[in-house]
């Protein structure tokens, strides 16, 4: 499928750098792109795949670094250009107008036959055309927000059809998509791929990866770990690349005496924001001192689950039970008077407020208790104390108390949430991500917090995307996938290899072959 | 000192919009003939260069002042009031109608009833846009305009009917105006000799008032965080419909009294309109806004920024005599300020993002990390 | 009654209506194509008064109707880019700086009328245009088609925007750009540029209104609009952002007034309940406002400045 | 005392150059200017009374000699003000108050007279038989302008529609507009109107060929081929005498009023309209009938 190792790649970025306010996304990246290739490119959240792929869009400019296609240099600066350069990308979120129909959100920002009119019968056409060659079922007519998740992602396959791209980049394409729909995508990726086209394809599912790629990048940290080539590596030895690091062992667990239980989850249905069910018929429960830990790919109805049980969306059905009590649904302020304790997966949109300082970060939820406000007023001297203990116990590093919760490192804001939720000992805890982003002495700060909570008798739900996380924390795991919860184990019978499976909706019992092309 | 820097931009980049607004009002007094030095003179010098000016600015600044100060609260919640013009009216009318209600009160009781009943009427009007938005979605921008219509053609009813002056019937002239209000509510004066009266120091307490409420209880708090980030506040269990209400009916109340005071406080004891949009507020419902935006949302810091405008105001009309100009002209320079002063919000927000660039930010976050020990023992 | 409630009448009211729709037509027509493409101004009503000005001042110095015409076009277009260049370079907070521009209008247009003019001189309007065979249909054709040419000019903007924002590449990426920039964007599309063209043709047509409005009546005086610029505003969300939906409300806000104004002089209000029904329009605004905006969402990117990445 | 340099100032609500009420006040000073010497100030365009009452009170203090709050919306506050400046004159219109104050004079205009006048007039010459009036508020001048107009025409012909509109505004002229429109469409093929709106009705009158009388200043330049009439405004007729009683020391107390007797008031003919002679007399007659006392016109 490569062609001979000579020639000069259709695409080549030499020391890519880019920083934001806080951190540096990309670190003097180099990466290339040899024709009819599919190169996928792997790493942890944050590790700044996107933000190089914007880069090459023409989305950002970078700080330093310089785009080369085919050989020669070009500055990418703005998405027209790249398109007019026969780059195309089809974003990690969707990039469609809701109010405006299929064919149109195809034929946006190409120039149309009958200019200045818009020519969507042609369009609508083509389209045809191409879903019929691709085998992409689609309606051109119908408005996108009608659309299925599935279905909008067919639109912007056709998008980047349409466009007849010799590059395309694809941004986690598949993290909404059902396996069949996975398989019929990649028919389609080989299928551009053999007719010469060259894609960059990014994703966090390691077999996905192998499956799909003639060659990996591995970024960490804004930096590139290394490259591999799917025959002669194994998801380990990548996942080690992406992680930077040796599994660690789980934090000591004293066993704790389980009693009745204090979380009940029964029946219950959530609707997502694309008025979908997300969480389709949930029931567990979780007793004092125990962590269940929720495995499973972002996006398979995790944080519908934990909006729903602290009260932030309304279940469709369903009932929510905190030391046998019902709590009503959608009301956070109940949730919390039960007991319930929240640690959001957003930090910066739902956990703190970004422009309040640290002490006003810290009595969010309970600033109308007695002892902290008196007939209104709020009382300084024993919000500023509490402040202080919460801050040498957690050691959350800030000049004073006064400095805006956005001028913290993502560890300390993170450290910053944590004490606030527990300082109320509650009885239930919601973690979601609780470390993602954070580095590696924080988040074993973090555990041990957790596993404090634990000893202390409170159930907790931690919610990771990253697998070693859940295991070291948890008594049981289990799996999301769809909504759905593919099986809850106890901790002594996981193993990664049999999570991993249930998180790509395999049934543990039958696992797939991973996948490598034959060369032809 | 990092904190300091942020404070002096955050009030240098607004001088320098204003600025930049004068040098273009000097341009256009010179366009028109006049000499700009001593147009800006003098009307500097009737505002503030004596005390009978010093006086009128005050008095002036007074529903500036405090339309600014509800301008603040409602904007640092994140609703945009623009209907200070409409529930000063509905504050004045109604506390008139108090006022005409009892005629026998003493003045020690009488004036803390009015002013609270302006205060009432000015916060119902304002809660209606905050119900509309908060239950039917409905934009308080458009929602506010249109209850300023709605409140001065009611006015305009109650003054030209049911509350109109038995005298002016009787004599069949039909002013649209309200009979002399009883003189227990004549708002006191508080200078011998000058018309500065109690308004004045409501005004100022009230501003100080809001700073209180904004930094010190466990309402502004709530305010403060529903307007920096809904998402953390739903999430930390605050009511955020009940709060985006809560913010406009405050901001009204503030109107309202703005609204009672200039009828307690006016030379002639009465309510009066002249059947236009803002001939009873002058304007003050929209200009409140420029006031507390200069003052960067602060309700403190509202009351230079009010003295200033108010003075503006009072110096236009020299002007207009001085050097004969227009005080139109000052109409247009308030615009000009206004547009200036918001687009160099840009500006700031610029400088305060290269702030926080780790880059540049180095010397800065060591020289941080080496005091916080410090910072934290006492 | 039947001989107060005339056929004549009725078509006096109609054609009334028409009449006092239009600057209202033209004004929200401008903004409804900003709003479109998601950025809100507060400050049609200042435009429409300096456009106004400037057409009666042109035409009071050069006796030509459609150079006024065309000044008030520049004038709104001078305006469009300005505001285009703080809202969408700046970023600049949309409400408030409208109302900025609304009172440097207000201001200006009156300063520039008292040192200019004075006093009040009149200006020849336009002549009615009759149109061939159309007005010579009984009433319909009196009502309809017995206007002067900017009557004309106002309605047919709304078959033509239409047309534009519904059919033409530009119109799609306006919509695009309300709703989503970022995906605009991601396909090329300039977020900037199409704001600025859709401000600028949207200041143009407030200018226009203004410009009418006083060619119309003949005339200019201090604040000659009389807020009309703001009732326009909340028109667009009446006519829920659609050029027909405008021409509707307006129509409706145009013949209300007209009755109110001809049962006035019938002496079918009394005179004590005017201000009452003053209030009328505004109310049945709000009133729509909250039917409409659970029905009809506004652009969604309706006031938010567009920062790629941000 | 007559030569001394007489300090007057003017406080208007509307501009100076109006061509309706406060152009009159305005003009009638700069007529007795050319006989005395005074420094006039004029604050006009303060429809906001506060703004008003701030500017009054400024000149008296300042030392004015005359103090002119003219707008009938500024007496509550000159009542007010002027018991704090016992040595400064105040006049107040237009009004018939005083305050019971000894420095207070109030002025005001029997602008009824000039209406009626018209009134006749346009009965007469209407063909109709309907005529129509385009009002502000129903208020002080602006009222007695128009009873006196309805009255003169229902007096001429008892049969006549006179439609009276107050549109709700001193300033919507579009509105002003489209109630003169509206009138045309019942059939008024005369309008008259009061208060500085009007422009637009004139506008809406010209562009149908309707015949129009004017009201407070002389509107023949808005359109020289329609008006046939004006009342004007000759305030001087009375600022004289105020003049006058301060150079004896009275500062006020008194009422004043501009009539037709007293030449205060004028109906002034637009040459350029061909009126017909009949009409004319018509006028002239009521005009002389009004002076002799023969005709009360609200009486
Ligand atoms: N517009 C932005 N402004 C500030 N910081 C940003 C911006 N976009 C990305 N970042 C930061 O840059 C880093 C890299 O982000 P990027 O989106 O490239 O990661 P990613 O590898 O795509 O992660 P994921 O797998 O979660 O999509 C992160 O720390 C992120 O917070
Ligand atoms: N705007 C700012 N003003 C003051 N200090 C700041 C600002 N931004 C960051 N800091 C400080 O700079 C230091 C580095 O911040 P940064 O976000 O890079 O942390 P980090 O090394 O990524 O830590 P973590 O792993 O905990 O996220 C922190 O101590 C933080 O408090
Ligand atoms: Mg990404
Ligand atoms: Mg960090």
């Amino acid at each position: 499928m490569m062609e001979e190792s000579g020639s000069v790649p259709v695409l080549e970025m030499r020391g890519i750098t880019k920083h934001f306010p806080g951190v540096v996304a990309n670190d003097n990246v180099s990466f290339n792109l040899l024709k009819g290739e599919v190169h996928a490119l792997l790493g942890e959240n944050g590790a700044g795949k996107s933000t190089l792929m914007k880069i090459l869009f023409g989305f950002y400019p970078p700080d330093a670094g310089q785009v080369f296609l085919n050989g020669h240099a070009v500055n990418l600066t703005s998405p027209a250009h790249a398109i007019a350069n026969g780059i195309c990308m089809i974003h990690q979120h969707f990039m469609l107008v809701p109010t405006l129909t299929v064919a149109e959100n195809v034929a946006l920002g190409l120039r149309s036959s009958r200019h200045p009119l818009t020519d969507l019968a042609a369009v609508t056409k083509r389209i045809q055309q191409l879903s019929d060659t691709f085998g992409l079922q689609v309606d051109p007519l119908a408005y996108v927000w009608q659309l299925a998740v599935g279905e909008r992602q067919r639109v912007e396959i056709i998008k980047a059809l349409y466009r007849d791209a010799s590059i395309l980049i694809l941004d986690e394409p598949t993290a909404v998509l059902t396996p069949k729909e996975v398989d019929d995508l990649f028919q389609i990726l080989r299928q551009m791929a053999e007719a010469g086209r060259s894609l960059i394809f990014i994703s966090h599912k390691l077999h996905e990866v192998m499956a799909l790629s003639d060659r990996i990048t591995v970024l960490r940290n804004g930096c590139v770990t290394g490259e591999a080539n799917p025959c002669d590596t194994s998801r380990a030895k990548l996942a080690q690349m992406m992680v930077g690091r040796e599994v660690k062992l789980a934090p000591d667990k004293p066993h704790t005496q389980i009693c009745e239980p204090r979380l009940e989850v029964k029946d219950l249905v959530v609707e997502g924001d694309r008025k979908t069910d997300a969480v389709c018929g949930l029931s567990f429960q979780i007793c004092g001192g125990e962590v269940l830990g929720v495995a499973g790919v972002s996006g398979n109805g995790q944080r519908e689950l934990a909006e729903a049980i602290c009260g932030l969306r309304k279940p469709k059905t369903g009932q929510i039970k905190i030391d046998g009590q019902s709590v009503p649904s959608g009301n956070a302020k109940a949730a919390r008077e039960a007991g319930l304790s929240y640690v959001p997966e957003e930090r910066m949109r739902d956990g703190a407020i970004a422009d309040f300082n640290i002490f006003e970060n810290f009595i969010l939820l309970n600033h109308g208790q007695k002892r902290f406000c008196r007939m209104g007023f709020l009382r300084f001297t024993p919000i500023h104390q509490h402040s202080r203990t919460l801050i040498d116990e957690y050691t959350v590093k800030t000049p004073n108390l006064e400095t805006p919760a956005k001028n913290l490192s993502g560890g300390n804001i993170q450290k910053l949430i944590l004490a606030r939720e527990l300082s109320s000992d509650p009885k239930v805890l919601i973690a979601a991500q609780p470390t993602r982003g954070v580095d590696i002495g924080a988040a074993e700060y973090i555990h041990e917090r957790l596993s404090h909570q634990r000893t202390n008798g409170t159930a907790t739900l931690v919610i990771s995307e990253d697998l070693d996380e859940v295991l070291a924390l948890s008594d049981r795991i289990a799996v999301m996938f769809e909504g759905r919860i593919m099986g809850i184990v106890n901790r002594e019978e996981a193993s990664r290899e049999r999570i991993g499976l249930m998180m790509a909706g395999v049934d543990p019992d039958s696992p797939p072959a991973d996948y490598c092309p034959s060369p032809e | 000192m990092n904190n300091l820097k942020t404070k002096m931009i955050s009030w240098t980049i607004p001088s320098c919009a204003v600025l930049a607004a004068l040098i273009i009002g000097a341009i256009m007094l010179s366009a028109l003939g006049a000499n700009p030095i001593k147009g800006f003179g003098t009307m500097f010098a009737s505002a503030f260069g004596n005390l009978d000016g010093l006086a009128s600015t005050a008095v002036k600044s007074i529903p500036l002042l405090l339309v600014g100060i509800g301008i603040c609260i409602a904007f640092r919640a994140s609703v945009i009031n623009i209907g200070g013009e409409g529930q000063m009216v509905m504050g004045a009318l109604l506390a008139t109608i108090m006022a005409l209600a009892f005629p026998g009160l003493p003045a020690i009781i009488f004036i803390p009833l009015v002013l609270l009943v302006g205060l009432i009427g000015g916060a119902a009007w304002g809660a209606i846009p905050g119900a509309l938005k908060a239950y039917f979605n409905v934009s308080e921008i458009l929602s506010t305009i249109m209850l300023n219509i709605v409140a001065v053609q009611f006015m305009n009813f109650m003054l030209r009917g049911p509350l109109i002056d038995p005298g002016e019937i009787e004599r069949g002239t039909r002013i649209p105006q309200t009979a002399r209000l009883p003189e227990a509510t004549d708002l006191p004066l508080l200078l011998e000799g000058a018309r500065m009266h109690l308004g004045f120091l409501i005004a100022v307490l009230a501003a100080v008032a809001a700073w209180i409420l904004l930094w010190r209880t466990s309402l502004g708090f709530r305010l403060r965080s529903v307007g920096l980030n809904p998402a953390a506040a739903r999430y930390a269990g605050i009511p955020v419909k009940r709060s985006i209400i809560m913010a406009l009916a405050i901001s009204g109340a503030m109107a309202g009294l703005a609204g009672a005071i200039l009828v307690f406080g006016s030379e002639s004891h009465r309510m009066v309109t002249d059947g236009s949009s803002t001939g009873f507020t002058g304007s003050a419902g929209f200009n409140g806004i420029v006031v507390a935006l200069f003052a960067g949302l602060h309700p403190l810091w509202s009351i230079p920024s009010a003295l200033l405008f108010g003075g503006m105001l009072v110096g236009a009309n020299a002007l207009q005599r001085a050097v004969q100009v227009p005080s139109a002209l000052i109409i247009a320079l308030n615009g000009l300020i206004v547009v200036f002063v918001v687009s160099s919000e840009y500006f700031k927000r610029r400088v305060q993002t290269v702030q926080t660039d780790p880059k540049v930010q180095k010397t800065v976050s060591d020289s941080d990390k080496n005091q916080e020990s410090d910072n934290l023992k006492d | 009654m039947s001989d107060l409630i005339n056929t004549t009448i009725i078509i006096a009211t109609v054609a009334s209506g028409i009449r006092l729709a239009t600057p209202f037509l033209l004004a929200s027509l401008g903004e409804s194509i900003g709003q479109r493409s998601g950025v809100l101004n507060l400050g049609v009503d200042g435009v429409m008064l300096l456009g106004a000005f400037a057409a009666y001042y042109t035409v009071l110095k050069t006796g030509n109707l459609f150079l006024g015409i065309m000044i008030g076009l520049i004038l709104g277009a001078l305006i469009g880019l300005f505001y285009a260049f703080i809202t969408v370079n700046l970023q600049a907070q949309q409400g408030v700086s409208g109302i900025g521009i609304y009172l440097f209008g207000l201001g200006m247009s009156d300063l520039l009328f008292q040192k200019l003019v004075g006093t009040p001189r009149p200006i020849m309007p336009f002549r009615i245009l009759h149109i061939p065979l159309l007005s010579d249909i009984p009433i319909i054709g009196e009502m309809f088609f017995d206007h002067s040419l900017i009557v004309y000019v106002a309605f047919l903007l709304v078959p033509l925007l239409s047309l534009i924002i519904n059919r033409t590449t530009y119109g799609m990426n306006i919509r695009a750009i309300g709703e989503n920039p970022e995906a605009a964007d991601s396909l090329g599309v300039s977020v900037g540029g199409i704001r600025y063209s859709a401000l600028i043709i949207g200041n143009m047509l407030a200018g226009l209104a203004g410009a009418a409005l006083a060619i119309e009546l003949g005339i200019f005086q201090h604040n000659l609009t009389n807020a009309m610029g703001f009732i326009a505003i909340a028109l667009v969300y009446f006519g829920a952002w659609r050029p027909l939906g405008v021409m509707a409300g307006s129509l409706v806000f145009g013949v209300v007034a007209a009755i109110v104004l001809q049962c006035k002089t019938l002496g079918l209000i009394p005179r004590s309940a005017s201000d009452l029904a003053a209030m009328a329009p505004a109310i049945i605004t709000i009133l729509a406002l909250v039917v409409v905006a659970n029905r009809f969402r506004q652009p969604t990117a309706l006031t938010k400045p567009y920062v790629r990445g941000g | 005392a007559a030569g001394k340099m007489l300090k007057i100032a003017i406080v208007a609500p509307s501009a100076s150059n109006d061509l309706a009420f406060t152009q009159s006040i305005v003009d009638g000073i700069n007529a007795v200017k050319k006989e005395r010497p005074i420094d006039l100030a004029v604050t006009d365009g303060t429809f906001v009374v506060e703004d008003a009452a701030a500017a009054i009170r400024d000149y008296a203090k300042k030392g004015y000699d005359l103090v002119i709050a003219h707008g009938s919306q500024y007496g509550g506050s000159l009542k007010e003000i002027a018991k704090d400046f016992p040595k400064t004159a105040f006049a107040w219109g237009t009004s018939a108050d005083t305050f019971g104050l000894p420095n207070v004079s109030s002025y005001e205009a029997a602008s009824d007279e000039g209406g009626f006048v018209m009134g006749m007039m346009a009965a007469a010459l209407s063909k109709k038989g309907s005529i129509g009036v385009v009002g502000p508020i129903e208020v002080g001048d602006a009222k007695l302008f128009v009873d006196g107009f309805v009255a003169g025409a229902k007096a001429q012909n008892p049969k006549i529609k006179a439609n009276v509109n107050y549109i709700g505004s001193f300033s919507d002229v579009a509105l002003a507009a489209e109630a003169a429109r509206a009138h045309m469409a019942v059939g008024a093929d005369v309008l008259t109107g009061t208060a500085q709106m009007v422009v637009g009705a004139i506008g809406a009158a010209r562009s149908k060929g309707v015949a129009w009388f004017g009201t407070q200043a002389d509107q023949t330049e808005l359109a020289p081929e329609i008006v046939v009439a004006c009342q004007v405004y000759k305030w001087e007729v009375i600022l004289r005498q105020i003049l006058a009683d301060m150079d004896n020391g009275i500062l006020g107390g008194k009422k004043y009023a501009i009539t037709l007797a007293n030449d205060g008031l004028m109906i002034e003919f637009n040459p350029k309209y061909k009126l017909p002679d009949t009409v004319t007399k018509i006028g002239k007659k009521a005009v002389m009938d009004i002076k002799s006392g023969k005709i009360k016109p609200l009486k």
